[in-house]
C-alpha cells in the first residue's frame, strides 16, 4: 500500500502546486515562469524549521506566509514592467533563487538538505492531510472563481485596459493574485519537503517551473477540474512512462506541443468540444 | 592586461549570444511569440556542422549546410507550429514552443546519443599570440569577426533592399504593410529563415569552440536569449546586439569577481532584473 | 430643464497641455463643464480631442495644467481612482468581456463598491443586486432583451449601447463618451443620440467627443472646438459653428460632417 | 505493467525470479553517465545468469529511470520496494536521487549498494546502505596527495558547482595545509558551462604550478582544451568524472598529460579488471569508464551477497554483503562499519590518446573512509 500512498501524496502535492499557479496564470492571466521558486521558499523554510525542532504542522503557516511575502515583493517589482516581460522577470527570479540557495552553506548549498525529520503523522495521516489541504485549495479556487474577485481576475486576464476604465485597481488585484498563489505554492513546498525528506536547489529550478505551468495549461488554463486532473496525471506520468523508457521526455514534450497546437484550451477545452452540452465555464476559451 | 582579456572573452561569448538572440528578436518583433524552440535549431546547427565536417572535411560546407538546414527547419516550425496559433493568446505559442523544445532535445539525444559528438579533426584551433600576453584560438577571433560582418550585412540588407524594408514595415505596422502589397507570409518566412539560419550558424561556432555538441547544448541559450531580447528592449536589432555583447562582458567579469556570490546564470538574471527596475522598457528601447 | 448651475463647475480643465516627445497634442486648453451640461468636444482629425479625453480620464498625464472634478484636483491620480471619484468613460472601441453575458458585463461595473479592494471582492459572492442594476441600465439604453446573450455575436449598435450601459452602471457624476456614434448608420446613430440626450435630461452631466456633427448639433447644449491642440471655439453650438475660424478649421480638414459618420481617428490614436 | 517495464528495458526473460532494483538516469542531463551505468549493471547480471544465476534462479534487473532527480527517485524506489519486491537494489545514479532513495530502501530493509554517488549522507541513512566507491572528500584528499607526490606546491582549484565538485574541493582543501600546499586561487563554474574563457584568462594570471579541476568529461573536455589553447601549461588534475574516452575525444591533443584520480586502472594486471575491460568491450563495443566499472561492481557485490544467502534478502543479505571481501574491477573491496570501502586511489594519465596507469595513492590515514564513530 505504501507505494499507492506515496503516489497519491505526490499527486496531492502537485495538484496543490498547480492550483496555486492557476490562481495567477489561469484566473488572473499573468504568465509566471518562476513559480517553483515559491514552492522552494516554502520547502526550505519547512526544512530549516523542521531541522530546528519545529513540528511539521507549525512549519506550514510559516512556509505559507514567507512564500506569500516574497510573492508580493516579486509582484510589486513585476508590475513595473510591461506584461510581455512578466514571464521573463519571473524566470529571472527563479534563476536568482537557485543561484542564491546554491551559494548559501546555511541552506545546504549544492548538497541540499537531507535527513528532514519525520512528520509524525504516519504515511496515511500525511496523505490524508495533503489531500485535505489539496481539497481546501480546490474549494478556495472554486470559491474565488464565484466571488467578485474571480470575476475581476477574469476581466483582467482578458482585457486589463477595460478593467481599468471600470474603476478597477488592476495592480492591486494582480498583487492579490500573486500573494495568494505564491503563498499556496509555499504551503505545497512544506509538504514536498516532508514527503521527499530531501531538497536541493535544483528541485525548484526552471524545469520545475515549466513543468507546473505545463500542468496548468494542459488541464485548461483557469479550469479548476481540468488543472486538478492534469496535475494528478502529469505528476505520476513519469512513473507510468517507465514503460516507454527512453522516449519518456520526448512524448511529454510532444504531448505538450500537440495539446497547444490542436486544443489550446487544454483538456477542459477538449472536453467542452467533445461534449458541447456539458458546460465548463471559462475552461474552454476558444 | 587581465581586464582586456576578460572583455575579449566576454565579446566572444556575447557574439554567440547575439547570433542566437537575433533570430528570437526577429520572431518576437514580427509575431510577439517568445520562441523558446529557437534554441533547438541552434543545437541542430551544431550537430549538422559536426556531421558534415566529419564526413566531408570541409568546414565551409558544414557552416553552409548547417545554416540552410536550420533556416528551413525554422520556416517549417513557423508554418507547422506557430502560424495556426497566431490568433490565440500568447501563452499558447509559448507553451507549444516549450513542448517543441523539450521534444527536440530528446530527439537529438535518441538519434545522436547522450554522449554528444565531436569533430574528428577540429579546425581553426591554431593559436594567435597578440602580444601583451593575449593569446586566442583562431576560432575565437573568427567568431567575433564573422558575427560582426554578418550582422553588418543584415543591417545593410534591411535598410537598402526592398525585402528588408518590407520586413521593417511589417514589424512596425503589419496592416499598413499589407495594404502596400507586402506579403505577410513571405516576410514571416524570410524572418524565420534568416533568424534560424543565424542560430544554426552559431551552433557550428559553439561546436568548434568546445569541440562538443550535446543534446542539451541549447538549454542555456534558450532562456539566456530571452533575457537578452528583453534587455535589448524586445524587437530592436541593435538593442539585442548591444545587450548580447554587454551581457557577455558582464558574465566574464562576474564569473571571476562575483563567482562566490552568484553563479553565471544568476548573475545574468540579477543584471536583467536590476535593469528592468530602473528602465522597465529595457536598456535600449525607445520608450 | 437643466439643474441650475451650481457655484463650482463639476469639471474644470485648466490650461492643460499634453506633449509626446516634440509633438504637442493638446496646447493650453481650458474649459469648464457644469452640472447637467451635455457638452460636445469636437474638432477635425488630429485636433487633440481623444488626447484631451484621455487626459481627463487619466490614461495620459498632462505635461502642464490641471483637471479638477468637483473642485478637487485629479492630477497624478490613476484611472481607477478618478472613476471611483465619479467619472466614467464609454470607449470608442467597444471591448466587452466575451465569455460572460451582456448583463454580467454591466454587472461588473455595477459592483464597483464590492470590487474597490481585492479583499472586499473576495468576501462578496452575491450578484443579485448588481444583476438588477445591470438590467435597469440595459433597459435605460434599450437593450434589456439581450441581457442574457453573449456579447461576442452582437452587432456594433448593440455593443455601443452595452458600452454605454457599462459606463452608466458605475453611477458616475460625469460621463465621458468617446465617439459613441462612430460606425453606426444614420438611423442607429440618431436613435443612440436620442438615448444620450434622454440620459442627460435625467440629470447626468455628459462630455461627448463626436464626429457626427448633425447629431452633435441636435443634442448638445454647448460645444468646445479644438484644432491642432488649441481651443478655437467654446459656447452655444450655433454661434460656435458660425464662427469663421471654426469653419476654416473644418473646411481645411474634412468637409462639414461629410466623413463624420465614419469618424476615424486612427492617426490621432497612434499619436498617443 | 512491471513485467512490461522490465521487458522493455532488459533483455532477460520474464520468468526470472530474483529481482535486483536499479535506479539510473536514462534521460535528462545525466543520461550519458546513466547509459554507461546501465551497461555495467547489465553485464554483471548477464555474467551471473550465464553461470546459472543464484540458487537456481535467474536474476532480473528491474530498471527505473530517475533522471538523477530526487522527485523521480522517490516513487521509483517506493515502487521497487512495494510492487516489484526487489531483494536488493543498486544505485547507478547521482547523489541527489540516491540520497532520496536511500531512506526508502532503509525503511524497507532492502540492502542498497551505491556505485558512484559520493555524498556522505547516503551511508548515514542506515545499516542497509553500502557504497563501493570512495567518497568525494576522500578522493579530494587523494588529489592533494597527488599534488605533493608530483612535487608541486601552488595550486589553483576549479570547482564544479554541484555536490560532486564541492565534496572533492572540500576534501582537497582539508588535506592541502597538512601537505604544505598553497592554494593560490579558487574558482567555481556551473554544470551547464562550456565556455571558460574568463576563468582561463584569470588562471593564466595566477600562474599556478598545477590545477585541480573537478568536473565531468563534458565540462572538463572544453575546460582543458581552452586552458591549453590560452597557453596555460601547468598540469591538470581531474577525477573520476573525467574518466571517459569522450574526454580525450573532446579535448583532443590538449588532453595529453592530464592526470585523473579514479577507481579504474586500465593497465591493471588484476584478472578481475582485465576480464571486465574485455567483456565490456565485447558486450557494448565501447571502452569501459569508471561509471560502468563501478556499476558493474556494485551489481556484482549485490549478486555475490545473494549467492551467499541463497537468494534470501533482508538482514541476512545485509550481513552477507557487509562481511564479504570482493575482488572487483575497481580493486579489492572490504566494507567498514559504516559500509564504506577502504581502497587505494588509482592515478591515470592521458598518454597517446588513452588513459594509462601513472601511480597508485595508498595512504591508510589520509584516505581512510569515515566510520560510524565519526
Amino acid at each position: 500500500m505504501n507505494y499507492e500512498i506515496s503516489l497519491i501524496t505526490t499527486m496531492a502535492i502537485a495538484v496543490m502546486f498547480a492550483l496555486s499557479l492557476n490562481l495567477i496564470t489561469g484566473f488572473c492571466g499573468q504568465i509566471s515562469l518562476g513559480h517553483a521558486t515559491f514552492q522552494g521558499i516554502g520547502a526550505y523554510a519547512a526544512a530549516m524549521l523542521g531541522k530546528a525542532g519545529w513540528p511539521f504542522l507549525a512549519t506550514l503557516p510559516v512556509s505559507l506566509v514567507l512564500a506569500g511575502l516574497l510573492g508580493v515583493i516579486v509582484g510589486l517589482a513585476s508590475l513595473r514592467v510591461r506584461a510581455d516581460f512578466l514571464a521573463i522577470t519571473t524566470m529571472g527570479v527563479g534563476f536568482l533563487f537557485v543561484g542564491i540557495v546554491r551559494q548559501q552553506d546555511s541552506l545546504g548549498g549544492e548538497l541540499g538538505i537531507s535527513s528532514i525529520p519525520d512528520h509524525g503523522l504516519g504515511n496515511v495521516g500525511f496523505m490524508a492531510l495533503a489531500l485535505l489541504m489539496c481539497a481546501s485549495v480546490a474549494a478556495l479556487s472554486v470559491y474565488i472563481k464565484r466571488s467578485w474577485m474571480g470575476r475581476v481576475f477574469n476581466g483582467i486576464a482578458e482585457d486589463e485596459d477595460t478593467m481599468r476604465v471600470l474603476g478597477i485597481d488592476v495592480p492591486r488585484y494582480k498583487l492579490a493574485a500573486f500573494a495568494l498563489g505564491t503563498a499556496l505554492a509555499g504551503m505545497s513546498g512544506a509538504f514536498y519537503t516532508y514527503h521527499l525528506t530531501f531538497i536541493g536547489a535544483d528541485s525548484f529550478g526552471f524545469v520545475e517551473s515549466i513543468t507546473v505551468l505545463s500542468m496548468v495549461v494542459f488541464g485548461g488554463i483557469g479550469s479548476v477540474p481540468g488543472v486538478i486532473i492534469a496535475a494528478a496525471l502529469l505528476s505520476v506520468l513519469p512513473a507510468w512512462f517507465q514503460v516507454i523508457g527512453d522516449y519518456k521526455l520526448l512524448v511529454y514534450g510532444g504531448l505538450l506541443f500537440v495539446m497547444m497546437r490542436f486544443s489550446p484550451g487544454g483538456m477542459a477545452g477538449l472536453a467542452a468540444r467533445l461534449f458541447p452540452t456539458s458546460s465548463l465555464p471559462n475552461g474552454g476559451k476558444p | 592586461m587581465l581586464a582586456i582579456e576578460l572583455v575579449a572573452q566576454g565579446l566572444i561569448q556575447g557574439s554567440i549570444y547575439a547570433l542566437v538572440a537575433l533570430g528570437l528578436t526577429l520572431v518576437y518583433g514580427l509575431l510577439r511569440i517568445l520562441h523558446v524552440a529557437h534554441a533547438a535549431l541552434f543545437t541542430l546547427g551544431g550537430y549538422i556542422g559536426v556531421l558534415v565536417c566529419n564526413a566531408s572535411g570541409s568546414l565551409a560546407l558544414s557552416f553552409l549546410i548547417a545554416a540552410l538546414v536550420a533556416g528551413f527547419g525554422g520556416v517549417a516550425m513557423f508554418r507547422l507550429a506557430y502560424q495556426p496559433l497566431l490568433s490565440k493568446p500568447p501563452y499558447v505559442a509559448l507553451i507549444a514552443s516549450i513542448g517543441l523544445f523539450i521534444a527536440s532535445e530528446e530527439a537529438f539525444r535518441i538519434i545522436f546519443g547522450a554522449q554528444g559528438m565531436s569533430f574528428t579533426n577540429p579546425a581553426l584551433q591554431q593559436q594567435f599570440v597578440l602580444g601583451w600576453g593575449l593569446q586566442f584560438k583562431l576560432a575565437e577571433i573568427l567568431v567575433m569577426v564573422s558575427t560582426a560582418s554578418i550582422i553588418g550585412v543584415l543591417a545593410w540588407l534591411q535598410a537598402r533592399t526592398r525585402i528588408g524594408i518590407a520586413c521593417q514595415a511589417t514589424v512596425s505596422d503589419p496592416q499598413m504593410a499589407q495594404s502596400f502589397g507586402i506579403s505577410l507570409l513571405k516576410v514571416r518566412d524570410i524572418n524565420f529563415f534568416v533568424g534560424s539560419a543565424l542560430a544554426g550558424f552559431a551552433g557550428v561556432w559553439v561546436a568548434l569552440l568546445n569541440n562538443l555538441v550535446e543534446p542539451t547544448m541549447g538549454s542555456v541559450p534558450s532562456y539566456k536569449a530571452l533575457a537578452i531580447i528583453v534587455l535589448g528592449g524586445l524587437s530592436s536589432v541593435p538593442g539585442t546586439l548591444a545587450a548580447a555583447l554587454l551581457l557577455g562582458v558582464i558574465e566574464a567579469f562576474g564569473t571571476i569577481y562575483l563567482g562566490d556570490i552568484l553563479d553565471r546564470n544568476a548573475i545574468a538574471f540579477a543584471f536583467l532584473i536590476a535593469v528592468l527596475m530602473v528602465r522597465p522598457q529595457g536598456l535600449f528601447a525607445r520608450s | 430643464m437643466n439643474l441650475s448651475t451650481s457655484d463650482a463647475p463639476l469639471l474644470q480643465v485648466n490650461g492643460v497641455t499634453v506633449r509626446f516627445g516634440g509633438l504637442t497634442a493638446v496646447d493650453d486648453v481650458s474649459f469648464d463643464v457644469h452640472q447637467g451640461d451635455l457638452l460636445g468636444l469636437i474638432g477635425p482629425n488630429g485636433a487633440g480631442k481623444t488626447t484631451m479625453m484621455r487626459a481627463i480620464i487619466g490614461v495620459v498625464q498632462p505635461t502642464m495644467g490641471s483637471v479638477l472634478l468637483g473642485g478637487q484636483s485629479l492630477n497624478g491620480l490613476p484611472i481607477h481612482k478618478r472613476i471611483q471619484r465619479g467619472m466614467s468613460l464609454s470607449q470608442q472601441l467597444v471591448k466587452p468581456l466575451r465569455d460572460i453575458s451582456i448583463q454580467e458585463n454591466v454587472a461588473l461595473a455595477a459592483a464597483s463598491d464590492k470590487t474597490i479592494s481585492p479583499l472586499r471582492a473576495l468576501l462578496n459572492v452575491s450578484t443579485e443586486r448588481e444583476l438588477a442594476i445591470a438590467q435597469t441600465e440595459l433597459a435605460r439604453v434599450g437593450i434589456a432583451s439581450m441581457a442574457s446573450q453573449s456579447p461576442g455575436i452582437q452587432p456594433l449598435g448593440v455593443l455601443k449601447r452595452l458600452e454605454l450601459a457599462r459606463a452608466l452602471a458605475l453611477k458616475p457624476r460625469l460621463l465621458l463618451l468617446d465617439e459613441p456614434l462612430a460606425g453606426l448608420n444614420s438611423q442607429e446613430a440618431r436613435a443612440l443620440a436620442t438615448t444620450i440626450a434622454e440620459i442627460n435630461l435625467q440629470g447626468l452631466t455628459i462630455v461627448l467627443i463626436e464626429h457626427n456633427l448633425g447629431e452633435v448639433m441636435r443634442i448638445c447644449q454647448r460645444l468646445v472646438v479644438l484644432d491642432n491642440g488649441k481651443k478655437i471655439g467654446d459656447g452655444d453650438p450655433r454661434e460656435v459653428m458660425a464662427d469663421p475660424a471654426v469653419r476654416a478649421a473644418y473646411l481645411g480638414g474634412d468637409a462639414l460632417g461629410a466623413s463624420a459618420a465614419q469618424g476615424q481617428e486612427t492617426l490621432e490614436m497612434q499619436g498617443a | 505493467m512491471t513485467v512490461a517495464a522490465a521487458l522493455a528495458l532488459t533483455t532477460l526473460p520474464a520468468w526470472a525470479q530474483l529481482k535486483v532494483g536499479f535506479n539510473v538516469p536514462l534521460t535528462g542531463f545525466a543520461a550519458a553517465d546513466g547509459k554507461s551505468a546501465l551497461e555495467g549493471a547489465k553485464l554483471a547480471v548477464a555474467q551471473a545468469n550465464a553461470k546459472g544465476g543464484v540458487a537456481g534462479q535467474k536474476i532480473e534487473l528491474v530498471v527505473y529511470d530517475d533522471q538523477a532527480t530526487p522527485k523521480e527517485a522517490v516513487p521509483s524506489a517506493t515502487k521497487m520496494v512495494e510492487k516489484d519486491k526487489v531483494v536488493v537494489a543498486v544505485s547507478g545514479s547521482y547523489s541527489g536521487s540516491t540520497r532520496a532513495a536511500a531512506s526508502i530502501f532503509q525503511r524497507g530493509k532492502i540492502p542498497y549498494v551505491v556505485a558512484y554517488a559520493i555524498h556522505p549522507d547516503i551511508t548515514l541513512a542506515g545499516d542497509y546502505m553500502f557504497r563501493v566507491s570512495a567518497m568525494g572528500e576522500v578522493q579530494g584528499r587523494g588529489g592533494a596527495k597527488l599534488v605533493q607526490n608530483l612535487g608541486k606546491k601552488n595550486v589553483v582549484i576549479v570547482t564544479l558547482k554541484n555536490d560532486f565538485g564541492q565534496a572533492l574541493t572540500a576534501g582537497f582543501k582539508d588535506a592541502a595545509p597538512k601537505l604544505g600546499l598553497n592554494i593560490v586561487n579558487e574558482y567555481e563554474y556551473v554544470i551547464t558551462d562550456r565556455q571558460f574563457g574568463p576563468l582561463v584568462s584569470k588562471i593564466k594570471y595566477d600562474n599556478p604550478d598545477i590545477i585541480y579541476a573537478s568536473g565531468y568529461f563534458f565540462t572538463a573536455g572544453p575546460l582543458v582544451s581552452q586552458l591549453r589553447a590560452a597557453g596555460v601549461t601547468a598540469p591538470i588534475i581531474g577525477q573520476e568524472g573525467y574518466d571517459s574516452d569522450k574526454f580525450i575525444e573532446i579535448a583532443g591533443p590538449a588532453s595529453e598529460g592530464t592526470y585523473i584520480t579514479t577507481s579504474l586502472d586500465r593497465d591493471s594486471t588484476a584478472p578481475a579488471t582485465v576480464a571486465f575491460l574485455a567483456d565490456y568491450r565485447k558486450a557494448t563495443n565501447l571502452g569501459a569508464d569508471m561509471v560502468a566499472a563501478s556499476s558493474f561492481t556494485a551489481t556484482s557485490v549485490a549478486i555475490e551477497g545473494l549467492r551467499k544467502t541463497g537468494g534470501k534478502g533482508g538482514a541476512a543479505l545485509r550481513d552477507a554483503i557487509a562481511s564479504g571481501i570482493y575482488d572487483m574491477p575497481i580493486g579489492k573491496l572490504e566494507f567498514n562499519d559504516l559500509h564504506e570501502v577502504k581502497k587505494d586511489i588509482q592515478v591515470q594519465i592521458v598518454k597517446d590518446k588513452a588513459f594509462r596507469r601513472h601511480s597508485v595513492i595508498s595512504d591508510p590515514v589520509l584516505l581512510a573512509p569515515p566510520t560510524k564513530a565519526k
